[in-house]
């Protein structure tokens, strides 16, 4: 059986488990959510250790029909590109589990609801990454938006409902967009060698477009992508419903399902566009700077910590953006390891985040104050994960961030320059809530607070060391991504700009 | 001049026959069998002959002759695949129509009379609903496959009168049923003068009332395009009132909630498919090389009418009106597999009727079952929290609505995709944006009913959820089993529809 | 003369059907128009039949009075109980339903 | 270039140590320090050891390098973890494992009380292997960790006692303002990476030949606005005196001896580019110039003893920043400035956390007064602190101040002239106010407080200063030496012409410098040793003493420029985010709600009404009809 | 080929006018039982159309179903809810006169227009040949071969519209209607022997025994239960006032 579907079975297996468990076996029911979560990651890494990094070609590949009068497959495959992704969604995904063991309390349903919720999430994670078939990705990209809905309105807090709908209508607008799209490219294939909706053979369909149908078409996945990303000014649903959800759905909104976005420009924006993307170019990289600087401010603005996190994202995706768009090798892999990067500080972040305010029962930032020393490993968890998303040299945020900066700074020095702007103003937005909260004199109603249970130090460990060890030593991922990035550029007839002043050497 | 004998192909008329044999045995039940005895002989007389329409159909679903009837009937693949639509559709509404508290006791008896007490005390039912229902059935198998006008316009009151009168039953709040039932039947006797005239015009303009014989005028280009435009733009204003395309949809949202919510289920799915099955033969085979006259306002009156059907569907506080619009907007879709005008848009309609019919079907099924003790309870407001209440009930709800919006897993999102992509295959950009935007419009407002039933608390206002008869239960779960199915996996369907669906001429 | 004449006078009565439904309140008068409106069709059938010299239009002509016929019955039978119900044959007082 | 595998204990002992403490937690209380200073002392054992090994090896054989790992690698983006220890780096790498290593013996005394000494030390470590990282690394990338590294641990250190939040301020400050600079670094990274092609020492040396004149002016003030940050020089010097906040160790190591010369390390290390980029090499000398003369400045009005030793250091690390500025005749002696400093100001501050220790943490030199005869070894270490930096021979100040002074005369024309002036003036107004220092803490009449009960610190920590003080003594003879210290770095920055002309004789060059010296003690004996002292600072001053006090206006300078339009701007931006942006996603939703009110009208429950509708559409199908066959 | 023979002109001519006018007064008159009959008289008029153009059976068909069936059912419902029942000609329902009228003159406008500009590209045929073996043969040939599969299907339409009229019409009996004896035993039991001899028929005592004028009671009032509920309720019952018996008259006229 296929590596990846098989993963992707693992977790539907799993719900179904949990579904049978009785509804008052609330442990039992966490415990089979957690077990399925930890095989996935455990298969998650051998895929990852058994994968060829030289290949540029899609490994694992298993296509099976589907649709056939639509000539849609149920196709799936991982290049570096999507297995690192995976990678992060499946490693995050028993983080998630452990560290919100008791956020499924005080939702609208059960426990068990809310595992199964995750689960069948966790499938369409890899599942979306994993696609190779354009209407694939399609599907499980809008059906996603589902069980991440219903989290959020279920299980959050505070205006959760109105954060779903938000959230949820947001998504949808932007993928009926891209439906439109891709009905443009199934009639566009359909024309040309017969109706497919295979990514490498619709790859070829833009030798048949004029200029104005390719701007559109790659407009309708852009946009629905950039909703996703969420690129400036298309996110105001994503401090919303960060500030709403569990942490643990943050955790899975911003860390995985927020990649979509990004992972789409890559995959699909740049792959089946080529020349589209390049007319665009200029736009996008404005927008994304615009993100960075603005994500920033906002975050730097922010009085509650959820959306505090939710704004430095956007800060962060408006780097993945310009990275990508950069078009050189350091760009692109920067971005794609930046996903990852991202994944894991934003993960710490929220997870951190979230024990702060259900221990203060509260998200305001001005509420905490001198956790340091009442707390100090729930404190130097969040400090360690703020010095990741500030990009601090040695954590992983750092590699990734600097590629792109490099990358981008190569052929657009601009963008790169008022980007960097945005490193300044990441110190602020990092340590003005690492200072009201963490420092000072311990503040009334802080003083009880009890420090991380061993659960929780379980839970978060693992993600501070990837963290660290991935600032260090970011090679065994970056040798997956190089080849998947430089397989793109080439495909888009991208080489790296020469040094300038060695050209003539 | 020699009389011909008619020679008919009963075998091929065989599932209209028994459905009109199914119905005026009912009839005869009703004059000679006791009352006790009539309710199950007339239930088990209605489903019998359906399901043996049924079966009669499977067993010449291969056939296709033009001569069926001497012309006045083709039978193809196209009216197969319909026919069996309604039939299925007919047998689930059936199932609703079963469950009598929908319907008065006596509609003679004037509303709050002590006649109408004491004949609910006497536990009286209208049983000819039952022959009524299979009247109308009978008439939608026949109008999708009539070839000639006459036996189109005979099959388009066969399948009005009925649901006329049925309109008028509602058991509770009678006023507005019994209105519902005069507006629909001036309004459709309205139209259908028009069709009438149209079908006048088309005669005088081919000399020929037969679909082959205009088509035939139409190539040879003899005769005069003023009526042939007159012809087709006043028989279009008659089969655009039967599927509620604007502005000729007006009955529709007062029908819809007036009329027993049994008989609107059927009412909106059955006769939907049966009218479109007319549209798409009549313009497929009489008018396609016409296309330059009708096409244009008929690309105005789907994008009119999606974005209508959608816009005002967001302000409805009543569900059956909101599912009346959300109908409307549907119409619009499908009137993109009209102007299609090629085999693909001829496959995605038909597809498109049956999933639509179906959850359409489903959905007001479950509306039957949302009850005060004053009957059913239509306004939304109430609906708040139906998800705590009976949690199934509400999420098999959902899943109508999400299929409705076109997400995808749900059938609403195959149709959806292979209307649109036919539409835009063809040509109509304009079509495939409108479409995309209208979807948009029309997640709001199916969101918002899943907001109202899952994330607000239920209010304290005797509103709750009967226990479903065994029969509604069947409907709904078949309804909703054939709506996910469709979603995850159409291929059978599909290829089936692409091999069997064909006009003959 | 031209048997178009016809036509014209088809239309017109055709018009002053509809126009009849849309401005009379009385449901029976309402629909005594559109029963005009019928035969204004009819009599465009009958001068096309002759016209095209063919029966067909006599014959849908035919049909159309049947069906007609039909109408009416059930027709009349909705207003009646309508009007038992709320004493009334306005159709201007069965607007409940709406928005 | 010849390899090494040992280099990489040099940063992984104290790194480790620093790992240990901090994960280890309170289990660490007991023997925490021992740990750090052990570990602190073994890398400067191999530091040593490097040396020896060094010194074995033929001049052009000295440097030496270890790959650790391929660290980053894209397309032609290639950073090894690399460590470079070249004759440049091993100067800092002792200076910064020497002195640290003592700074941490001096603290083991001064934090025992503080329940958190294990943190205080981890952090410590953490520091050094960082600032080992940034003198070893072998590409300006893996400069960069350490360059950030050091930032985020004196961050830490200065905010230790974050719990008061004026001391957690100063921290975020201090980061902040760091951070401006790590994006000229940034910068000059990016430059050189799309211009050179590398990022190295190496690559972009070679590079350098090459490369036009813009590339390299760029990159060289990309390069000095990051130095500009992290040695608190002009126009980001604004965070080290907040910086004092810190454990008084911390000023002494990190903000006096090691972490605030790293600018200077980082010109010096690049003088490949600022040699062919006369325009950066002009901007570095100016910065140098007019901080030397800030810092000098904001010295004479200072009171906080800290805060005087902080605008003292800003003020001395000007001068090598100067001289770095003059080219390959000042290279040597900015790093021989450097040396020296980090021993007389290192040893200075320890003394000023001695007295602090033995006055209650009182940090107002206007409430001390005759400490002379309460802690003799301070005062007498500190003595030999102060007679090093006014530049007083034969101690350690003298020399390398001297050099500099004369370096910057032989700068050539008004250029020389100016910049030798103001060094001189420098040197005078160092002269006293470090006179100043040392009069109002030591012997001047005592000002404290009755319940005060000034002591002599504990030999743990009088060691470290007393072999500070030696070193204050020392070096400066033993770095001019034979030219011993230009002859030893002259690898590292090429052979270079010695000056033949000399602007001023240098006997000349150093009588004038006594002389300012002489001017500013004597003023300084007469201000404050032959006059009262006020224990409260007098308010009745003049404009420029109010302005210096205030250091002369930088931070409302920032807050007026900065900050308040930055909040102004982020408050717009939340604004306009709710207003605008989100304002214009619920208008969409609005309007499709108001049309879909507006169209609802259309049906108004009249039959008669929708009949109407029913005949429009049909007008309008016949209408079209009518213009289609017009 | 067709000649429309001068006849035939003249009448269309007379007719014609007419039948329009007709129409029109439909619209205008008050009283729904005019209208109805102005309707019988289009519908006259177009079964004399159809006769003039060889349509033969139709026109009698017209005239029985329509003039003879249809309309009679008409004027019997109007019967029923009140003939002189008349219509307020003045406009409800705000803003919608003008749009109608505005729409049905452009409706009939542009379509008339557009039948002038139609042509149909061959000159009438006529019914000549179509109707050589006599129009009755013709017809039924058509009917009864071509046409017979919606011939029969439309017996359904029929079959519907009797039981669509029966379900909304037809009273079912919920009660069994009560026999004579029970009746007369309920009169007895009730309160008072007031009503045991039944109830007074219309007219009685009074001057004029029409089914609309109410009897007297012995105290000269009018009894209310004589009159047909359904009249009482259309506001047909007459004053009883002017046919009471107020002062006997007893002054013997002579015969002559």
């Amino acid at each position: 059986m296929n590596a990846l579907t098989t993963m992707m079975l693992l977790p539907i297996l799993g719900s179904l488990l949990v579904a049978v468990i009785p509804n008052d076996q609330v442990l039992r029911i966490k415990q089979a959510a957690l077990g399925t979560t930890l095989l996935v990651a455990i298969s998650g890494v051998l895929v990852w250790m058994r994968f060829d990094s030289a290949n540029t070609s899609f490994q694992f590949t298993q296509s099976v029909a589907w649709i056939p009068s639509f000539g849609i497959n149920y196709a799936v495959g991982v290049d570096g590109l999507s297995l690192v992704l995976i990678l992060m969604s499946v490693l995050l995904a028993p983080i998630v589990v452990l560290a919100g063991w008791n956020e499924s309390e005080g939702g609208r349903w059960s426990a068990k609801v809310f595992y199964i919720l995750i689960l069948v999430l966790e499938t369409m994670m890899i599942g979306v990454f994993a696609a190779t078939d354009v209407f694939l990705f399609y599907v499980i990209f809008e059906a996603m938006l589902i069980p991440v809905y219903f989290l959020i309105g279920g299980y959050g807090s505070g205006e959760r409902a109105a954060a779903a709908v938000k959230f949820l209508l947001y998504s949808l607008f932007g993928g009926l967009l891209m439906l439109a799209s891709i009905i443009g490219l199934y009639v566009i294939s359909g024309r040309n060698g017969g109706h497919t909706f295979d990514i490498t053979k619709l790859s070829e369909m833009h030798n048949y477009m004029s200029s104005t149908t390719q701007n559109l078409l790659f407009l309708g996945f852009f946009i629905a992508f950039a909703i996703k990303a969420p690129v400036w000014p298309l996110h105001t649903w994503l401090p919303d419903a960060a500030a709403s959800a569990t942490p643990g759905t943050s955790v899975l909104l911003l860390g995985v399902l927020d990649k979509v976005g990004t992972f789409g420009m890559i995959r699909f924006c740049l792959a089946l566009f080529p020349d589209a993307s390049k007319t665009f170019t200029p736009i996008i990289m404005t927008l994304a700077v615009i993100s960075i600087i603005y994500g920033a401010f906002l975050a730097i603005g922010a009085t509650d910590i959820k959306r505090l996190i939710a704004y430095t994202s956007i800060s962060h995706f408006g780097f993945i953006t310009m990275g990508i768009f950069a078009m050189t090798a350091q760009g692109h892999s920067g971005a794609t390891l930046y996903m990852f990067n991202h994944g894991f500080s934003t993960a710490a972040l929220f997870l951190v985040a979230g024990w702060m305010s259900a221990r203060r029962g509260s998200t305001t930032i001005a509420d905490f104050g001198g956790l340091q020393r009442v707390t100090p490993v729930m404190a130097w968890s969040f400090f360690i994960a703020g010095m990741s998303s500030l990009a601090l040299p040695g954590l992983s945020s750092f590699v990734s961030e600097f590629l792109v900066l490099v990358g981008t700074f190569t052929r657009y020095p601009v963008a790169a320059i008022i980007a960097t702007f945005g490193i300044v103003l990441a110190a602020l937005y990092i340590l003005i809530p690492v200072q009201k909260a963490l420092h000072g004199p311990t503040t009334p109603g802080n003083e009880n607070l009890p420090d991380l249970n061993l659960r929780e130090k379980i839970a978060i460990a693992p993600v501070i060391a990837v963290i660290v060890a991935l600032g260090f030593y970011p090679s065994p991922l970056l040798n997956v991504i190089n080849p998947a990035s430089a397989h793109v550029l080439e495909l888009q007839g991208f080489t790296d700009p020469t040094p300038s002043d060695s050209a003539g050497k | 001049m020699e009389f011909i004998s008619p020679v008919l192909n009963y075998a091929q008329l065989a599932p209209i026959l028994i459905v009109l044999a199914g119905a005026l045995i009912g009839v005869l039940i009703e004059a000679f069998a006791p009352r006790a005895s009539r309710f199950s002989s007339q239930l088990f007389i209605t489903i019998f002959s359906l399901v043996a329409s049924f079966a009669a159909l499977v067993r010449v679903r291969n056939e296709s002759s033009t001569d069926a009837a001497m012309g006045s009937v083709a039978f193809d693949g196209a009216g197969v695949l319909l026919q069996g639509s309604i039939l299925i559709i007919a047998i689930l509404s059936t199932f609703l129509i079963a469950d009598q508290e929908n319907f008065t006791a006596l509609a003679a008896s004037v509303p709050g009379s002590e006649e109408e007490r004491t004949a609910l005390q006497t536990d009286l039912r209208v049983t000819e609903v039952f022959p009524l229902t299979l009247f109308a059935v009978a008439g939608m198998l026949l109008f999708p496959l009539s070839s000639d006008l006459i036996t189109l316009f005979v099959a388009l009151e066969v399948l009005s009168l009925p649901l006329y009168l049925m309109a008028g039953l509602a058991r509770r709040r009678r006023l507005l049923s019994q209105e519902s039932a005069l507006k629909y039947f001036l309004l459709g006797a309205f139209s259908s003068a028009f069709f009438l005239l149209g079908i006048a015009y088309l005669y005088g303009y081919s000399g020929s009332i037969t679909l082959v014989g205009i088509q035939q005028s139409v190539v040879g280009g003899a005769g005069n395009d003023v009526f042939l435009l007159l012809g087709v733009a006043f028989v279009s204003v008659g089969l655009l009132f039967k599927v509620g395309a604007v502005p000729f949809h007006a009955w529709s949202p007062d029908v819809y909630q007036g009329a027993p919510t049994a008989v609107t289920g059927f009412m909106a799915a059955a006769t939907k498919v049966a009218a479109f099955g007319a549209i798409l033969r009549i313009f497929y085979v009489s008018f396609a090389n016409a296309e330059w006259s009708w096409k244009p306002a008929m690309v105005v009156i789907a994008i009119i009418t999606m974005v209508f059907g959608s816009a005002v569907a967001i302000t409805q506080r009543d569900v059956k009106r909101m599912l009346a619009y959300s109908s409307i907007a549907h119409a619009g879709f499908l009137l993109s597999g009209v102007i299609a005008l090629s085999k693909s848009g001829l496959d995605a309609s038909i597809f498109y009727l049956f999933a639509y019919g179906i959850a359409t079907v489903g959905a007001f099924g479950i509306v039957t079952l949302v009850r005060d003790s004053s009957g059913e309870v239509g306004d939304l407001n109430r609906w708040s929290g139906l998800g705590k209440r009976s949690p199934i009930l509400a999420s098999t709800f959902a899943l109508f609505l999400l299929a409705f919006a076109g997400i995808p897993l749900t059938s609403g999102f195959v149709g959806k995709f292979s209307i649109f992509s036919a539409a835009y295959e063809s040509g109509s950009t304009s079509i495939l944006i409108a479409g995309v935007l209208s979807s948009a419009i029309a997640a709001f407002f199916y969101i918002r009913v899943i907001v109202l039933m899952f994330f607000k608390d239920p209010v304290e206002d005797g509103t709750s959820v009967v226990i479903p008869s065994a029969l509604t239960t069947v409907t709904i779960s078949v309804s909703a089993v054939v709506t996910l199915i469709l979603g995850v996996y159409p291929a059978p369907l599909i290829d089936f529809i692409t091999n069997t669906a064909l006009f003959i001429r | 003369m031209s048997p178009y004449n016809y036509l014209y006078v088809a239309g017109l009565l055709f018009t002053i059907g509809a126009v009849g439904v849309v401005v009379r309140r009385n449901a029976i008068v309402v629909f005594m128009c559109i029963e005009l409106m019928l035969n204004a069709a009819n009599l465009t059938l009958v001068t096309f039949s002759r016209i095209n010299g063919t029966l067909d239009g006599q014959v849908v002509a035919f049909f159309t009075m049947v069906v007609a016929a039909c109408e009416v019955v059930v027709g009349l039978a909705i207003i009646v109980t309508i009007y038992r119900s709320r004493r009334s044959a306005s159709i201007d007082d069965a607007s409940l339903l709406k928005r | 270039m010849t390899t090494s595998t040992s280099l990489v204990y040099l940063i992984a002992l104290p790194l480790a140590g620093a790992v240990i403490l901090l994960l280890a937690g309170r289990r660490a209380d007991k023997w925490g320090h021992l740990l750090a200073t052990a570990l602190s002392a073994s890398s400067f054992g191999v530091g040593l050891y490097q040396l020896s090994q060094m010194l074995s090896r033929p001049t052009e054989e000295r440097a030496v390098t270890q790959k650790l790992f391929t660290w980053i690698s894209v397309g032609s983006f290639n950073i090894d973890a690399g460590i470079l220890l070249d004759q440049l780096s091993i100067c800092f790498v002792l200076l910064i494992t020497g002195v640290g290593t003592l700074i941490h013996i001096y603290s083991i005394s001064y934090m025992s009380h503080d329940e958190n000494r294990r943190r205080f030390f981890a952090y410590l470590n953490l520091f050094i292997a960082s600032m080992l990282l940034l003198v070893l690394g072998d590409s300006y990338l893996n400069l960069y960790v350490g360059w950030e590294g050091v930032g985020l641990a004196s961050y830490l250190l200065i905010g230790f006692w974050n719990q008061k939040p004026a001391y957690a301020t100063a921290s975020k400050k201090a980061f902040v303002m760091n951070r401006i600079g790590d994006m000229g670094l940034s910068f000059a990274i990016m430059i050189a990476f799309a211009t050179l092609g590398s990022v190295s020492f190496s690559g972009v040396e070679e590079a350098s030949h090459t490369a036009s004149q813009a590339t390299l002016t760029a990159i060289g003030i990309m390069l000095l606005i990051a130095a500009a940050g992290k040695s608190a020089q002009f126009p980001l010097q604004a965070w080290l005196g907040d910086a004092m906040a810190g454990p008084t160790p911390v000023s002494a190591l990190i903000h006096a001896a090691t972490m605030v010369t790293a600018g200077v390390y980082l010109i010096v290390r690049s003088h490949f580019i600022f040699d062919a980029a006369p325009t950066a090499q002009l901007l570095v000398v100016l910065v140098g110039a007019v901080t030397l003369t800030f810092g000098a400045l904001v010295g004479t009005a200072k009171d906080d003893i800290k805060k005087a030793l902080a605008a003292s250091t800003m003020s001395q690390i000007g001068y090598m920043i100067l001289a770095a500025g003059l080219g390959p005749a000042g290279y040597a002696f900015a790093i021989m400035h450097l040396l020296t400093h980090g021993f007389f100001k290192a040893g200075m501050f320890l003394g000023a956390g001695s007295v602090m220790h033995g006055m209650n943490d009182q940090v107002n030199m206007r409430r001390y007064g005759a400490l002379r005869k309460f802690m003799p070894i301070t005062f007498a270490t500190f003595g030999l602190g102060y007679l090093a930096i006014i530049g007083v021979p034969p101690f350690a100040g003298f020399y390398s101040k001297d050099a500099i002074i004369e370096t910057a005369f032989n700068a050539g024309g008004i250029k020389g002239i100016l910049l030798g002036s103001t060094a001189l003036l420098g040197a005078a107004i160092t002269a006293f106010y470090m006179t100043r220092v040392m009069v109002l803490t030591f012997t001047s009449p005592e000002r404290w407080e009755k319940d005060q009960h000034p002591h002599e610190s504990p030999w743990l920590m009088w060691l470290p200063m007393a072999i500070l003080a030696i070193g204050s003594v020392s070096t400066g003879f033993l770095f001019t030496r034979g030219d011993s210290l230009v002859h030893w770095l002259s690898p590292v920055f090429g052979e270079h012409e010695a000056h033949e002309e000399h602007f001023l004789p240098v006997i000349v060059v150093s009588g004038l410098a006594l002389t300012a010296v002489v001017i500013g003690v004597s003023i300084a004996l007469v201000k404050y040793q032959f006059s009262d002292v006020d224990a409260e600072a007098p308010q009745n001053v003049s404009i420029f003493t109010r302005i210096a006090r205030k250091d002369l206006l930088q931070d409302s300078f920032n807050e007026s420029v900065f900050m308040r339009p930055g909040q102004a701007l982020t408050r717009l931006l939340v604004k306009t985010d709710d207003k605008v942006i989100d304002g214009t996603v619920r208008l969409v939703g609005t309007t499709a709600i108001g049309t879909g009110s507006a169209l609802r009208k259309t049906q108004t429950g009249f039959a008669r009404s929708y009949a109407v509708l029913i005949l429009i559409g049909a007008v309008a199908l016949i209408a079209g009809i009518w213009v289609v066959t017009q | 080929m067709l000649e429309i023979q001068t006849p035939e002109t003249i009448m269309f001519w007379i007719l014609a006018p007419v039948a329009v006018l007709a129409a029109l007064g439909m619209l205008l008159v008050k009283k729904a039982v005019h209208s109805a009959l102005l309707l019988a008289w289009v519908m006259i008029t177009l079964a004399i159309f159809y006769i003039a153009q060889d349509a033969v059976f139709l026109g009698i068909v017209q005239i029985v179903v329509y003039t003879g069936a249809v309309m009679m059912l008409f004027l019997f419902i109007l019967m029923l809810v009140g003939v002189d029942a008349s219509d307020s000609l003045t406009e409800t329902i705000s803003g919608l006169r003008p749009i109608a009228i505005t729409a049905a003159i452009g409706f009939g406008g542009i379509f008339v227009s557009l039948i002038g500009r139609a042509t149909i590209g061959h000159k009438p045929y006529g019914l000549e040949f179509a109707n050589t073996n006599g129009n009755v043969e013709g017809l039924a040939q058509k009917l009864f071969s071509t046409y017979v599969w919606p011939f029969e299907v439309i017996s359904a339409l029929l079959v519907t519209a009797a039981l669509g009229a029966m379900v909304l019409a037809h009273h079912q009996r919920t009660i069994a209607r009560p026999s004579q004896r029970e009746q007369s035993i309920a009169r007895f039991r009730t309160g008072s022997l007031g009503g045991a001899a039944g109830l007074p028929s219309p007219g009685v005592f009074a001057r004029h025994n029409a089914v609309d004028v109410p009897a007297l009671l012995p105290d000269g009032s009018a009894a209310p239960t004589s009159i047909s509920a359904t009249l009482k309720a259309r506001g047909d019952m007459l004053e009883s006032q002017s046919f009471e018996l107020g002062e006997v008259d007893n002054t013997v006229t002579e015969e002559k």
